[in-house]
């Protein structure tokens, strides 16, 4: 064993100079006019489809602005790092991202990296801007703001469509019990449900990561005679709940959030057809009629190898176009000045943005107010309902 | 002269950890440090801890468990529900240690409550059932209301640092090496070495393994709390068994039963990710291939003579052969 | 009715996990390790296949075929390069060579095929019998229940009753022994891992057509959850391990059903470690008596 | 009244009688053999002595005190130290640790004492290394101290287990076999040995031996056993002038 530690006692030393110094190499980019806008999240790992969304996202609108000049002589430059959804690696990952000179922070796609985070941007005191970090303390300092709806405005505005457009009375409900923005919506829509008269028959929970095999949950829905499921969780599962849904002779409507958007790419072209029928309220349609949205789609297949962008690629492409948004509003011309970061968070709450999520202005709390549309999948497209 | 070699070889696992600790501090104090290096200290250091602790029960009472990931989370959420509770009313020089002790103390009541039964298995029965315990834990976490549940518990003040880990750092050593050099360290490993003798002295077997179990679990819940109180969140899925393997590569990677070994191990296997940042995509993977490498030239008999010849390390071995050469002539 | 139907979910649940336990306890058996990356074998085996049907249009058979090739092929690559310079290592380094080539084979596919899962091509598509309105047997479950129930046998019998399988058997007992008995050690390893990872390759198929979609992280569940069927059995142990995968599926299912999906999960592991406290070598697993 | 008397010992496994009514009765201070062919049963009347195996029949008492069913650890304490056939040592430790383990129970500090290091804990461990290295000086061993265990040759080895039971300061020491693997030199060395950690220590031993010249140099009684029976006891001379004992070991 001795022999070993020798080798590994080098290897430390060397580890511990090669970070130490790796400081002096990052700050080259400062000089120049270029915004560097750091991004974490999972780009391994079992949630990596969403950080790899948000990444390519945010990438197409990072060159669309650059091609077009930057804004006010300011290029901007997107730096991605993975935290594989863990807070430490974020953490980790944002203290990279300052070596290297970001000034503004996408923070976190995932919600719990994403709170870790916000503490540290706070110390610093840049803009922090997540695409999709949608716990309600994502947005808890003053610098910090959100694209996405938050957990509690799904789960209401979920219950109260139902409630008011659908004739569907006896709800089920799937959800993700691991996952804090699966549960942070279910316990809203339980709430307002009971306050819209709707009935929850059953309540069905998996893990996500350990769970492909949903025959229990369908089964109990299947038993308890529910007239519409409610799915506030990712596409990811929802492909499975809808494959072995059918199989097991469920047809009943299903409903979800924006997580479930991605759901037809998700299935892949031999299952489009499951699909039918689903209902999600979602402020991203990727088939949508806008031309915003059809040239998106089309930059996003041909750059990433004929890839449909999800809900959280529109996320991440709207962040950028806020951050440009505001320094246009702020008047920045020059990154490097010292106000620079105070001028960027005031003129947050002043900016509307119309993103391919929808048309979007922030208050004090940082949560974007927008709408959210419902649209029902019909035949491999999104309609409008 | 015995009791002197074992002095010597304490004292220059703590003058490592020493004088990495003085390094890091001057690159912090003359700014020579990145943010990114700062960030990781604290990481480093918790798994310092974890990995030392766990090596008490894989290396030195030779069993195999995958639960230490348990033991940290019941001890994170312990001293951060306290911590929390009396942020306002207790001042943090107060409020931090007590934790870290009450953390400590709570995971060391799992630790019985699940030793008892489970120490009677064997290898990789011993392995699986840890791991399910630990798992089984995670879910009670996530399921329950005072935790936080899937969302995280939040709030608990931002204490941990550096100097503080380090602290940490320094007592676990001293508590493990003084232990494994005790009456009761000696009684550990000989249960590694064999069982049977060991019972035919009359050693009670029982009694030293749930010792070391209790005494790892002390530690993980300590470096538990630590954790919580690094970040600005807690959640229970960062407990899951990987944490526990990653810890136990850690283990291995180092050398079982060496505590040096764990030491410089843990400072490889946080940093590496880290600093392969740099290669994006291909990370994991070479971070994979440097895992399975290293497995190969420490565990490959094929590699024993370049080993000898090629490091430090060897050549401590070969002059310290000399020396006991001489003396026996 | 809906008691028969989740019994029968868990029935189908538990043959997938006996499939892959299989596999798992024969590895264990043989050459005493635990192969960690089996449940990532399992994943390439599925993407193997799925390039060939969906990408390269192959047919069916074809596409099926290659997967078991490429996985046997890859059980034995990784036996040549991984673990047989480890023979003499302490077991826990194995372990974890084992644990870092799992990590190398997901790490790959995600560079291969991205993060985004994969719709898996229906190489074949049998309608679910309806029995009634309320009681569906779905016909991929009744496939794999049968395919295990099959390899299981054939996987007994060739152990017991060939010349190669029992030089397993004898590896099995004592390397160095059978060594000097004339059998090949390496070779009887290396067909052990051809052998395992075909079945995983199938495990691969089956789990591609129950639940369809695959991507890179597919296997490090499935092959945790085998682990535990595996060890609940008797690890080693082949019957057993069908048994304990069967056993595994059913009580997962039904505490999802009549307990709590919450904690099904915790239900499922806390039946583990009191059938290990009560029988500490598993269900089937000899009780081993140390020589003194 | 004997030392350590066994009555009617026996034990099956699964249906087979390993050792069935066995009986004997060792004084303070004897050189007792057991002696038999191979799977005689020898080691398993060793076992149940020892409280590894749990007897099926029989009663064993220890100066007048029942062990019959008591595990190993309570057997140890109540006095009865053994070596292994097949040598079991921690060989991953030092010779000095493995002697120190046969002290655990009779030099004794607290776990949190030895966790500080405390006066107490220097002071016992100073005690405890005075005391190992006196038993290794009886077998010689004591310039191999700081040797791991299994870097000492294999007689060496086997004196090192005797040392090491010897620490636990038993009233009756078992040896499985003492001379297995060794050469005539060696064996005559061993027998100066055992004699002199009889008159020594006061010590009774209970020994397993297929060395005959052994047995007859230096055994004052001895019983031997055949499938699992006593097939004759007595003084040493005896019995290995009993016919029936001859047939057992050459065959008719």
């Amino acid at each position: 064993m001795k022999k070993i530690t020798g080798i590994l006692s080098l290897v430390m030393v060397l580890t511990i100079i090669a970070t130490g110094f790796s400081a002096c190499g990052g700050n080259g980019d400062a000089d120049k006019n270029t915004l560097v806008i750091g991004g974490i999240g999972p780009l391994t790992g079992d949630y990596s489809t969403y950080g790899v969304s948000v990444k390519q996202g945010a990438q197409i609108a990072v060159d669309e602005i650059n091609a077009a000049g930057g804004v006010n002589a300011i290029k901007f430059e997107l730096k991605f790092e993975d935290d594989e959804t863990d807070a430490t690696k974020a953490v980790n990952a944002y203290n990279t991202l300052m070596d290297d000179g970001m000034k503004v922070s996408l923070g976190a796609v995932t919600s719990g990296a994403c709170i870790a985070v916000t503490e540290e941007a706070k110390k610093d005191g840049i803009l922090l801007l997540t695409p999709s970090g949608s716990q309600k303390e994502c947005t808890q300092y003053d610098n910090c703001f959100r694209i996405c709806f938050t957990d509690p405005q799904q789960g209401t505005v979920s219950a109260d469509y139902i409630a008011d457009n659908l004739t569907a009375k006896k709800i089920a409900i799937i959800y993700d019990k691991s996952n804090d923005y699966s549960v942070g919506i279910t316990d809203k829509f339980v709430a307002e449900a009971a306050v819209k008269g709707l009935e929850i028959v059953a309540k069905q929970a998996f893990t996500s990561g350990t769970s492909t095999d949903f025959s229990a949950q369908l089964q109990q829905v299947k038993d308890t005679g529910a007239e519409l499921v409610f799915l506030p969780i990712y596409a990811k599962e929802a492909a499975f709940i809808l494959k072995q849904a059918k199989t097991a002779g469920i047809a009943v409507p299903f409903f979800g959030c924006d997580g479930l958007d991605g759901i037809l790419e998700k299935l892949g072209t031999d299952n489009q057809a499951l699909a039918n029928g689903v209902m999600l309220l979602t402020p991203f349609a990727a088939d949508a009629d806008d031309t915003k949205t059809k040239n998106f789609v089309k930059v996003y297949g041909e750059k990433y190898n004929g890839q449909v962008p999800d809900q959280f690629a529109a996320d991440g492409y709207d962040a950028i176009y806020t951050i440009k948004a505001a320094i246009e509003k702020a008047g920045i011309n020059d990154i490097n000045a010292a106000d620079f970061n105070t001028k960027i968070i005031d003129a947050m709450t002043q900016v509307t943005v119309e993103g391919l999520t929808g048309t979007m202005v922030w208050d004090e709390s940082g949560d974007a107010s927008k709408d959210a549309k419902a649209v029902k999948i019909t035949d491999g497209t999104y309609v409008a309902i | 002269m015995k009791k002197n070699n074992l002095n010597i070889h304490n004292l220059i696992t703590y003058g490592i950890v020493v004088a990495a600790f003085l390094f890091v501090s001057i690159l912090v104090w003359t700014g020579n440090a990145s943010r990114h290096l700062q960030a990781m200290l604290v990481p480093i250091g918790l798994n310092i801890i974890l990995a030392v602790s766990l090596n008490l029960i894989v290396g030195f009472l030779g069993e195999l468990t995958l639960g230490h990931a348990g033991f940290m989370s019941v001890g994170a959420y312990a001293g951060c529900l306290f911590a929390i509770k009396y942020a306002e009313i207790l001042p943090t020089a107060v409020r931090f240690p007590l934790a870290m002790i009450i953390g400590g103390l709570v995971a060391c009541v799992f630790g019985i409550i699940i030793g008892v039964p489970v120490l009677r298995l064997k290898g990789d029965y011993l392995a699986i059932v840890t791991l399910a315990f630990g798992e089984i834990i995670r879910s009670i976490i996530i399921n329950l209301e005072f935790t936080g549940g899937a969302s995280g518990l939040k709030g608990t003040p931002q204490n941990s640092n550096f100097y503080i880990v380090f602290v940490v750092i320094m007592i676990t050593l001293v508590v493990i090496t003084n232990l494994v050099n005790s009456r009761a360290g000696r009684a550990i490993c000989s249960i590694r070495d064999n069982r049977i003798a060991a019972e035919s002295l009359g050693i009670n077997i029982t009694y030293y393994k749930l010792l070391a179990f209790v005494i790892a679990a002390f530690f993980a819940g300590v470096a538990g709390v630590i954790y919580g109180h690094n970040l600005s969140i807690l959640q229970a899925s960062v407990f899951d068994y990987n944490r526990s393997i990653e810890i136990l590569v850690i283990v291995v990677l180092g050398g079982m039963g060496s505590i040096r070994g764990s030491v410089i191990a843990a400072v490889i296997i946080t940093a590496l990710p880290e600093m392969l940042r740099s290669l994006a995509d291909y990370r994991m993977l070479i971070y994979a291939v440097v895992l399975i490498a290293m497995m190969l030239l420490n565990g490959s008999q094929k590699f024993d003579k370049y080993k000898g010849r090629m490091n430090i390390g060897g050549l401590f071995t070969l002059l310290k052969n000399k020396k006991s050469a001489k003396e026996a002539g | 009715m809906s008691f028969i139907s989740n019994l029968i979910n868990g029935l189908s649940l538990g043959s997938m996990y006996a499939l892959i336990a299989l596999g798992y306890t024969m590895v264990y058996g043989i050459a005493k390790m635990l192969n960690f990356a089996h449940g990532d074998v399992i994943m390439v085996g599925a993407f193997t296949m799925f390039t060939a049907a969906a990408t390269l249009k192959f047919s069916p058979a074809i596409s099926i075929i290659a997967g078991i090739i490429v996985c046997t092929l890859l059980g034995v690559i990784i036996e040549k390069i991984a673990y047989k310079p480890l023979r003499k290592a302490s077991p826990l380094t194995v372990l974890i060579t084992a644990i870092g080539v799992s990590y190398f084979l997901q790490s790959l596919a995600l560079l291969i095929f991205g993060s985004n899962q994969k719709s898996f091509p229906m190489l074949f598509n049998f309608e679910p019998i309806r029995v009634n309105e309320d009681l569906i047997l779905k016909s991929d479950s009744l496939m794999t229940m049968g395919v295990t129930i099959l390899i299981m046998v054939a996987l007994t019998l060739f152990i017991n009753k060939t010349k190669t399988g029992r030089a397993m058997l004898a590896v099995s007992e004592d390397k160095g022994a059978a060594e000097l008995m004339g059998v090949n050690v390496n070779k009887t390893i290396s067909i052990t891992f051809a052998i395992g990872s075909s079945l995983a390759a199938v495990a691969g198929l089956f789990f591609g057509l129950t639940y369809g979609f695959i991507g890179p992280y597919t296997g490090a569940m499935p092959g945790i959850k085998a682990f535990v069927a595996a060890v609940l059995g008797g690890i080693g142990n082949i019957p057993g391990a069908m048994l304990g995968g069967i056993l595994l599926g059913v009580i997962e299912n039904l505490s999802k059903a009549y307990i709590s999906t919450e904690l099904s999960d915790a239900i499922v592991f806390a039946v583990l470690i009191i059938v290990l406290l009560v029988k500490p070598t598993g269900l089937m697993g000899k009780k081993i008596n140390e020589k003194v | 009244m004997a030392l350590l008397e066994i009555k009617n010992l026996g034990i099956s496994f699964g249906g087979l009688h390993a050792v069935d009514n066995f009986n004997a009765s060792v004084e303070k201070g004897c050189l007792y053999g057991l002696i038999g062919p191979n799977g005689a049963g020898k080691t398993t009347v060793f076992n149940m002595v020892t409280g590894v195996y749990k007897p099926t029949c029989g009663t064993i008492h220890l100066d007048g005190k029942n062990l019959t069913g008591k595990n190993s650890i309570q057997i140890n304490k109540q006095g009865i130290a053994r070596t292994f056939q097949n040598i079991r040592l921690f060989s991953n430790m030092s010779v000095l640790d493995n002697v120190k383990l046969g002290l655990q129970n009779q030099i004794k500090y607290s776990v949190a004492q030895g966790i500080f290091h405390s006066r107490s804990y220097k002071r016992k461990e100073k005690e405890m290394d005075e005391k190992a290295i006196s038993i290794l000086k009886v077998f010689g061993l004591e310039n191999e101290y700081n040797y791991l265990a299994s870097n000492l040759p294999y007689g060496k080895q086997r004196k090192l287990e005797i040392a090491r039971a010897l620490a636990t300061t038993p009233k009756l020491l078992l040896l499985d076999e003492p001379a297995a693997g060794m050469n005539p030199n060696e064996t005559g060395e061993l027998m100066d040995t055992i004699r002199f950690v009889r008159d020594e220590f006061d010590m009774t031993i209970l020994l397993i031996e297929h060395d005959m010249k052994l047995v007859a140099g230096i055994c004052e009684r001895i019983s031997v056993l055949n499938f699992g029976t006593e097939l004759a006891s007595g003084k040493t001379e005896q019995v290995l002038n009993d016919p029936r004992v001859i047939t057992a070991y050459l065959g008719e």
